[in-house]
């Protein structure tokens, strides 16, 4: 088991530090200089250049290169261009915004995905499979920002229940109740598809493992149906099921500059447009690697997830 | 023996679903109803948050520079400045100087200042913060468009340390205009300023913090030199988008949008759950700039046709909804400059255009740029695109994040036109072409340089009287400059609206803007 | 007829589909108590169909009529909750396939736990026992250790003993058997047959058994009922029906049985063919192959120092239980694994010291004929582009001559024509076996590998490819590899064969040297577990192997 | 015999590419025209659709705005996945390529599509040849790997080894077997793809990075539409349709395609 998670973590590391490198070339190559945002019009050649070594802007880009990276392994992010406070503590905050709107999103999905699945395979009734496939088809079709849209408008403006936008103002611990109703809308509309890709991968994994002789085997033994399809088929489905939820949660961050447009959620997504645009090197530079990261660890933790639920995987062909 | 019973995973699952349902039914309060049910009695109380929703956030390093609606905010709530002016007029009133008088030469201004004031902190306010006040403002580091005036400031007596006297390197007309714009700030804590930790000031409301990219937040200043708020604080929070700010104030989320578009204000002003407040005499001004650097633009002819050719009128009426007034000229209405024949010198006359463009010979498509992701801005480039388009010149249309066009105007560097904003006009009228980008006649945006323009904006400057008659003879020159040169050509004076809920009153506002609410209140 | 004794009664049982598909006609047959029936037929025949609507198992989409008595009360379209509770309880089931047949992810202990409660409350430690009690009836070793243990840890031999207590695990009256034992080796085959007939004789419980193997109903039935394509041909008493079938169907079936040599029918030998005057047509020299990567440590051995040659024009039996290696040597032989040591000559040539290229103008002497039907043509290419490949590939002739050289071979595989524009998806598993062999002689190759290429057909269509493969041999006169685990299959084709076991050479020789008296005790033991056709006098259970 | 889900999915595609294909000669004005005083009015008989805060015809802009989305889907879509397949079907036969292209999908993969629109309309600006690029660059990964799963799964395939044995060399196999074999995946594929292009496009636009003014597309119209929500809520109606006819359509057909694959 251990071994199995070791042979994966030098590709992952791979991919992160050719991502590192790209994501650094590419803004090196961006047109536009920072320089010329900070020094302003009254600026002298003498100030620019001060502006530059104070940024370190001066030196040979592999140098550059490399003190970021370097950087990085002491936890030192570096310092924003534009806001000026050090990167670590400005994503500090958005990033906790992105963690607690994404977990809940993913639970919602999953929560939903697994009740819906079971409930369609256990019942197998045909007007219940047409609604759900209905459901599940417009849940896939509905780009995310008509959803959060309609959903603003139908629960905030038009019955004004729910908030229409923004995080808890107390922050999310200080009254859960009223944490839960400003999470409520765009965790929903950032689980839809998660929610309706997932019921439909795992609806269908169930059916076929439904299919299959040891389910057979179950049955011709007089296991009731909800308990084959629980018991028996659920943990067969579960470690492909788990490889799909990865990709799935890969998307969410993209899914995420979305959600937190429309809901003016002060997440990482609204922190990496108003960066790029304004050119904010180290907070780009970081944020583009923070989701590359997310992407390559979630493929880890998602092997590992599979692996452990699959015994064969798990234990070995070692009889 | 242990009976294994099975397990029951549905049961427990609707178990869970009526808790939840349960909870957010009865138990629980709604974060939307807490907001919205309040009477009003009709006189000022005390208490209560303002939630306020601006488009734009703080960005620390240009604080005092580059504008931002979270900046302006800061600003306006936690520093004074010396003087005030009033929105309609240019006759300055006493805040934290009392009185004070320019020298019979013009090179000199003497302020007696208040000696109750403290900063937050409870460090008294003295001349020595006057001093490192507008030293910093005259720092290029800060990129302040008023750098140039706070510059020409070389001299500060500040022997008593309740008045002030300040020596200029020449006649500065627009003083007052600085002193009404410099926030006082403290140098003691000024390190915090940078870093957008700490802002330490002498007004209404303190600093209380900052989330980057989410809200800034103020607390009441019970110290505070002109009698305690009555607001307890004020949270600002950043909402980039027109549409959200509209939904988050229809579900009682907000009391105030800073952002709203003239068309949800007009939508908003029908209703009386909201009230829109039009910040009458802090005028700004929509306008199209060309950059001389490129070629096509060189012959003054053709931007004597663009001038010709744009639509004022409708870009007034269906973008601004009517609240404002479409002129070419660059000053607000109230300001001294401002003279209603050259304001309307180049009122839309198509055949003009036409003829002028055709003289020109084959204009190659020109890039305009706007502020990307911006309704009003889309909206009126669109617009002269037609306009332009029927003259028969072709533009491409090229949206510029908002942080890149701000840059592009201080470096220069647009590619063609560009349509942007530009204010000071309801200033002094030296101000604009000594301090404000697209105007200052030693660099501006459209590096457009004159030995002539420059002259006239040195005479305004010096001018000892902005009223006088020498100022009269050099705004005279000044308009003939730009309608001579079209360096750039306004399109509509507008001035911002807010919109509240109904349950706010008092707002107030300060000619950049900047929000005061220290008289401010909230039926409770 | 009917008999009150009768535990189960199936009257005019009819099956259909909605869509054109084997089903079943008009099938009546009756097991009385303590008693092993056999039900018999080739795919289509509808035995499986029969039996899992016994227990109400029959897929979506099907609908069955007539009447099923258990016990004298009718349990045709008895509501699913009634069923459940008659499934595992009163009548139990064993499927054919072990390794898909037990839930991948679940422990064997938790698996009969599972079935224990499925029919009422059982405490955990009482399940535990219980599991403890069936490992050990189904003659599993160690079954404490083993209940803890993963359907994967298991060889298919226990899994299929594991699959055969979950049955029991509730004292069923009846089992029903689906080709228990189908897919296991000859010598697992025999163990579990014998424990079938002692789990009979210990607790009484009938059994319906269901296979296509003559030799396993002559080994264990009290009675067969022979089916063909939906209705019963032919019911009797296993000696009356091997002794003196009645119908023309079951005397078909009893001949297309191969059979082996008796033991001491080899007395003289036969003149070995003459001593090569050529080369080889393949030289196996000690040769050595691993599985796995030996970088990361894994590796395994699957072929160990075998020699072995083939002469041009000799028929080479390769046999052995899965894992002995047999397949690898003739993929091997293909190039197709990589070589760990010793060499491979064919014809006289190195085969993996030479260059690429060399190897693939080797090949136009090289044909190949896997074991699965389904896969071993290209669903997208028409039956007549598959035959014309090799000829593409190495640009032989016209395009005319090419097509003719592909109606030659169908011809001689005796197949009409047409069947060319065909895909293989419409055609037979013999006539696809038939198209594999066509593509693998259109190149007129000198030495071909047969994987098993009649092990996945019924008998008959068994019989009926063994016979073309003999003429086609005698016709085109290649040298040949037959990979088979059927013995008989071998001694139907082979002029020698090589046994193998654990990737070694256990021994080889003319094909009637080995199989009519074999000197090494695995050849014995492996021709002694092949149920002969012919029922046996009862007698004294055969002692009980160790499961493998 | 095809399924009735596959009727109506190629029915609503048909519907946008017919509406597409004929649109601008049906609408009444030019995408782009200005129309003098028809200000943000309602639907009406001169104007089915409305018209929009800068007083063009919405209908006329829609029906020209989806050429932008037939151009991503059936043409950005359908060049990377040729660029994938080809990449996928070569570099996945070797050992030492197939790392290599691998690693390289797995970087590109890694980032999430927006982040990397936003990037890259940062770096080239924003517009429909970055949309374009954008889908280019997510499809060529996807399908590459699509195509590497098949190879890996058809080179182990008897017809294959029947056919290498043979003599048969690696461009002979990838050709005549392994591409005509991945095909069935591939088209399922495809119109997956295609649904998520016509997102990308219109939450690029949504995001302003997507197709610029004054030219429309479907996903631009729906944000234009909603930023004046409150007062004209009838503006984004007609693209939406579109979209969720486009969407719901193309996953229609792609769910057919693989129940068929299936069966």
């Amino acid at each position: 088991m251990l071994s199995y998670l070791l042979r994966r973590v030098p590709s992952a590391l791979g991919v992160l530090f050719v991502a590192s490198f790209l994501i650094f070339l590419m803004l090196r190559l961006i047109p536009g200089d920072p320089v010329d945002a900070l020094a302003g019009q009254d600026a002298t050649d003498e100030s620019r250049q001060a502006i530059r070594e104070e940024l370190g802007l001066d030196e040979p880009f592999w140098s550059q290169y490399l003190s970021w990276i370097g950087g990085l392994f002491r936890l030192d992010l570096g310092q924003s261009y534009r806001i000026g406070g050090s990167v670590r503590e400005l994503l500090a905050n958005g990033a906790l915004n992105t963690v607690v709107l994404a977990v809940t999103a993913l639970l919602i999905a999953v929560t939903l995905a697994l009740v819906t699945s079971l409930v369609a395979v256990i019942r197998d009734s045909r007007w219940l499979n047409a609604m759900l496939a209905g459901l599940n088809t417009l849940g896939l079709a509905l780009p995310t920002f008509a959803s959060g849209l309609l959903l603003v408008l139908l629960f905030a403006v038009v019955f004004p229940l729910l908030p229409s936008g923004g995080t808890p103002p107390d922050g999310y611990l200080a009254r859960p109740d009223i944490t839960v109703q400003y999470l409520l809308l765009p965790a929903i509309c950032l689980a839809l598809p998660v929610w309706a890709g997932l019921t439909r991968f795992l609806t269908e994994s169930l059916r076929s493992q439904m299919r299959q002789p040891y389910v057979t085997t179950a049955r011709a033994a007089g296991v009731s149906r909800r308990r084959l399809v629980i018991r028996h088929a659920l943990p067969n489905a579960l470690p492909s099921t788990v490889t799909v939820l990865g990709i799935q949660v890969g998307t969410l961050l993209g899914g995420a500059v979305l959600v937190e447009q429309i809901f003016t959620w002060p997440g990482l997504g609204s922190l990496i447009e108003s960066a790029i645009s304004g050119r904010d090197y180290p907070v780009v530079q970081v944020l583009l690697l923070l989701s590359v990261a997310v992407f390559v660890i979630t493929q880890l933790l998602t092997d590992v997830l599979q692996a452990w639920l699959d015994p064969r995987i798990r234990i070995g062909g070692a009889r | 023996m242990t009976a294994v019973t099975p397990p029951r995973p549905f049961a427990r699952l609707r178990l869970l679903a009526i808790a939840v349902a349960l909870c957010l039914m009865s138990a629980c309060t709604s974060a939307v109803g807490e907001q919205n049910d309040r009477g009003s009695t009709g006189d000022p109380v005390d208490g209560g948050t303002l939630r306020v929703a601006a488009k734009t956030d703080l960005i620390p390093k240009s604080v005092f520079g580059q504008s931002s609606d979270g900046g302006n905010a800061l600003i306006g709530l936690v520093y004074d400045s010396l003087v005030e002016y009033p929105h309609d007029s240019l006759e300055p009133r006493p805040a934290l100087a009392t009185s004070w008088k320019v020298a019979p030469d013009g090179r000199s201004i003497h302020l007696e200042l208040r000696d109750d004031v403290t900063f937050h902190d409870g460090k008294p306010f003295t001349s020595e913060d006057v001093k490192f006040s507008i030293q910093t403002i005259a720092d290029p580091a800060w990129s302040v468009q008023l750098q140039r005036t706070a510059a020409a400031v070389t001299g500060f007596d500040t022997s008593d340390p309740h008045a002030i006297t300040l020596k200029f390197d020449r006649p500065l007309s627009n003083i007052l205009d600085l002193l009404d714009i410099v926030p006082i700030i403290d140098e003691d804590t000024f390190d915090q300023v940078k870093a957008g930790t700490g802002y330490n000031g002498t007004g209404a409301f303190r600093f209380a913090g900052w989330k980057p990219n989410s809200e800034l937040t103020f607390d009441r200043f019970d110290d505070y030199w002109g009698g305690k708020p009555h607001l307890d604080g004020v949270d600002v929070k950043i909402v980039p988008d027109p549409q959200a700010q509209a939904s988050g104030l229809r579900s009682g989320q907000y009391d105030l949008l800073l952002g709203t578009t003239a068309r949800d204000a007009e939508t908003f002003g029908k209703d009386k759950k909201y009230a829109v407040l039009d910040f009458e005499g802090a005028t700004q001004q929509t306008y199209v700039g060309f950059n001389l650097d490129n070629p096509d633009l060189k012959d003054v002819k053709l931007r004597q046709a663009v001038a010709y050719a744009v639509d004022r009128e409708r870009i007034l009426d269906e973008v601004y909804r009517g609240k404002g007034i479409a002129q070419n000229l660059s000053w607000s209405p109230s300001s001294p400059a401002y003279d209603e024949a050259a304001a309307h010198h180049y009122d839309r006359d198509t055949a003009k255009a036409k003829d002028l463009a055709a003289q020109v010979g084959k204009v190659p498509t020109l890039p305009l740029q706007y502020i990307a992701g911006d309704p009003t801005a889309e909206a009126v480039a669109q617009i002269v695109q037609a306009n332009l388009a029927d003259i028969g010149i072709t533009v491409d249309l090229q949206p510029v994040e908002y942080a890149q066009m701000y840059q592009r105007l201080v470096g220069a560097d647009f590619d063609g036109l560009w349509i942007f904003g530009h204010t000071y006009a309801q200033y002094t009228p030296a101000t604009l072409p000594v301090s404000a980008y697209p105007f200052n006649a030693e660099h501006n945006a459209s590096n457009f340089l004159s030995d002539q323009y420059a002259e006239h904006a040195d005479a305004a400057w010096g001018a000892p009287d902005p009223d006088g008659d020498v100022a009269e003879d050099a705004y005279a020159a000044l308009n003939a400059d730009m309608i001579d040169n079209v360096w750039l050509t306004d399109l509509v004076t507008f001035w911002p609206r807010i919109v509240t809920s109904s349950s706010v009153h008092g707002i107030d506002y300060t000619k950049r803007t900047e929000l005061i609410l220290r008289d401010a209140w909230k039926d409770q | 007829m009917t008999e009150t004794s009768d535990l189960l009664q199936v009257d005019h049982l009819a099956i259909s589909f909605a869509h054109p598909r084997p089903a079943v006609n008009d099938i009546s047959l009756s097991i009385v108590e303590g008693e092993v029936l056999a039900l018999v037929g080739e795919s289509g025949s509808g035995k499986s169909m029969t039996a899992r609507a016994v227990l109400g198992l029959l897929p979506p989409g099907a609908r069955a009529s007539g009447s099923i008595r258990f016990r004298g009360e009718e349990v045709l379209g008895l509501p699913e909750d009634q069923l459940a509770r008659l499934r595992g309880r009163r009548i139990a089931m064993v499927f054919q396939e072990p390794q898909t047949a037990l839930n991948p992810v679940r422990t064997v202990g938790w698996q009969i736990r599972e079935v224990l409660r499925a029919h009422g409350r059982i405490s955990a430690a009482a399940a535990r026992k219980r599991a403890v009690e069936l490992l050990e009836e189904v003659e599993i070793p160690e079954p404490e250790r083993r209940i803890g243990h993963y359907p994967h840890q298991l060889s298919g031999g226990q899994k299929q003993r594991v699959v055969l207590a979950l049955a029991l695990a509730n004292e069923p009256e009846l089992l029903l058997a689906d080709e228990p034992t189908t897919a296991l080796d000859v010598t697992v085959q025999a163990e579990i047959l014998a424990l079938l007939r002692r789990i009979r004789d210990r607790t009484g419980t009938s059994i319906l058994l269901i296979t296509h193997n003559m030799g396993v109903v002559a080994e264990i039935a009290d009675r067969v009922v022979v089916l063909r394509q939906g209705d019963v041909v032919e019911t009797g008493t296993t000696r009356e029906v091997f002794g003196a079938p009645q119908h023309a169907y079951t005397r078909q079936l009893l001949d297309s049985v191969l059979s082996l040599p008796a033991a001491g029918d080899f007395v003289h030998p036969v003149p070995a063919p003459e001593p090569p005057q050529e080369a080889p047509a393949l030289r196996f020299d000690s040769v050595f192959v691993e599985y796995g990567s030996s970088r990361r440590g894994r590796a395994f051995p699957a072929v160990q120092g075998v020699s072995l040659d083939v002469a041009p024009g000799e028929v080479l039996g390769l046999v052995g239980e899965s894992g002995s290696g047999k397949t690898t040597l003739g993929r091997l032989a293909a190039g197709l694994v990589p070589l760990a040591g010793g060499s491979v000559h064919v014809h006289g040539e190195d085969l993996f010291s030479s260059s690429p290229a060399r190897r693939r103008e080797l090949g136009r002497d090289l044909a190949f004929v896997h074991q699965d039907p389904e896969a071993s043509l290209d669903p997208r290419m028409s039956v007549g582009a598959s035959i014309r490949e090799p000829l593409d590939i190495h640009r032989v002739g016209t395009p005319a001559s090419r097509r003719a050289r592909v109606a030659e071979l169908l011809e001689a595989v005796r197949l009409p024509a047409d069947v060319a524009r065909r895909r293989p998806r419409e055609l037979s598993g013999g006539q696809r076996q038939r198209i594999a062999m066509a593509r693998a002689l259109v190149l007129g190759p000198q030495l071909m590998i047969a994987d098993e290429p009649t092990s996945a057909l019924d008998v008959s269509v068994q019989a009926d490819v063994l016979a073309l493969f003999g003429e086609l041999q005698q016709q085109f006169g290649f040298a040949c590899i037959f990979i088979s685990h059927d013995l008989a299959v071998v001694n139907s084709v082979a002029d020698r064969v090589a046994v193998l076991r654990n990737g070694e050479l256990v021994e080889s020789g003319p094909v009637a040297q080995v199989f009519g008296s074999p000197s090494h005790p695995y050849t014995q033991r492996l021709l002694a577990a092949v149920p002969a056709a012919e029922p046996k006098e009862p007698k004294e259970p055969r002692p009980a192997h160790l499961a493998s | 015999m095809m399924r009735p889900k596959a009727w109506v999915g190629l029915g609503l595609v048909g519907f946008v590419v017919l509406l597409g294909i004929v649109g601008p000669w049906l609408a009444p004005y030019g995408p782009i025209d200005q129309i003098e005083g028809a200000n943000l009015v309602g639907p009406s008989s001169a104007h089915w659709l409305g018209t929009d805060e800068v007083n063009r015809d919405v209908l006329s802009r829609t029906l020209s705005g989806i050429r932008i989305d037939l151009l991503v889907v059936f043409l950005a879509v359908p060049v990377g996945a040729a660029v994938g397949v080809l990449v996928g079907l070569v570099t996945s036969w070797w050992n030492v390529t197939d790392v290599i292209t691998q690693r390289v999908f797995d970087v590109v993969l890694a980032f999430p599509t927006l982040i990397f629109a936003i990037a890259l309309s940062a770096f080239i600006g924003p517009g429909v040849w970055t949309i374009a690029l954008v889908i280019v660059s997510l499809e060529v990964p996807v399908f590459g790997r699509l195509v590497r799963t098949s190879v890996r799964s058809v080179r182990e395939m008897p017809y294959v080894e029947a056919a290498q044995v043979t003599g048969a060399g690696s461009w002979w196999v990838l050709r005549r077997h392994v591409l005509p074999n991945s095909l069935e995946p591939l088209t399922v594929q495809l119109a997956v793809s295609m649904s998520v292009a016509v997102f990308i496009e219109a939450a690029m636009s949504f995001l302003g990075i997507g197709v610029q003014a004054p030219h429309p597309s479907l996903g631009s119209l729906i944000k234009d539409g909603t930023t004046l929500m409150y007062d004209a809520p009838f503006l984004a109606l007609g693209p939406l349709a579109l979209v969720l006819a486009l969407v719901l359509g193309l996953l229609l057909i792609s769910q057919s395609l693989s129940e068929a694959h299936r069966d």
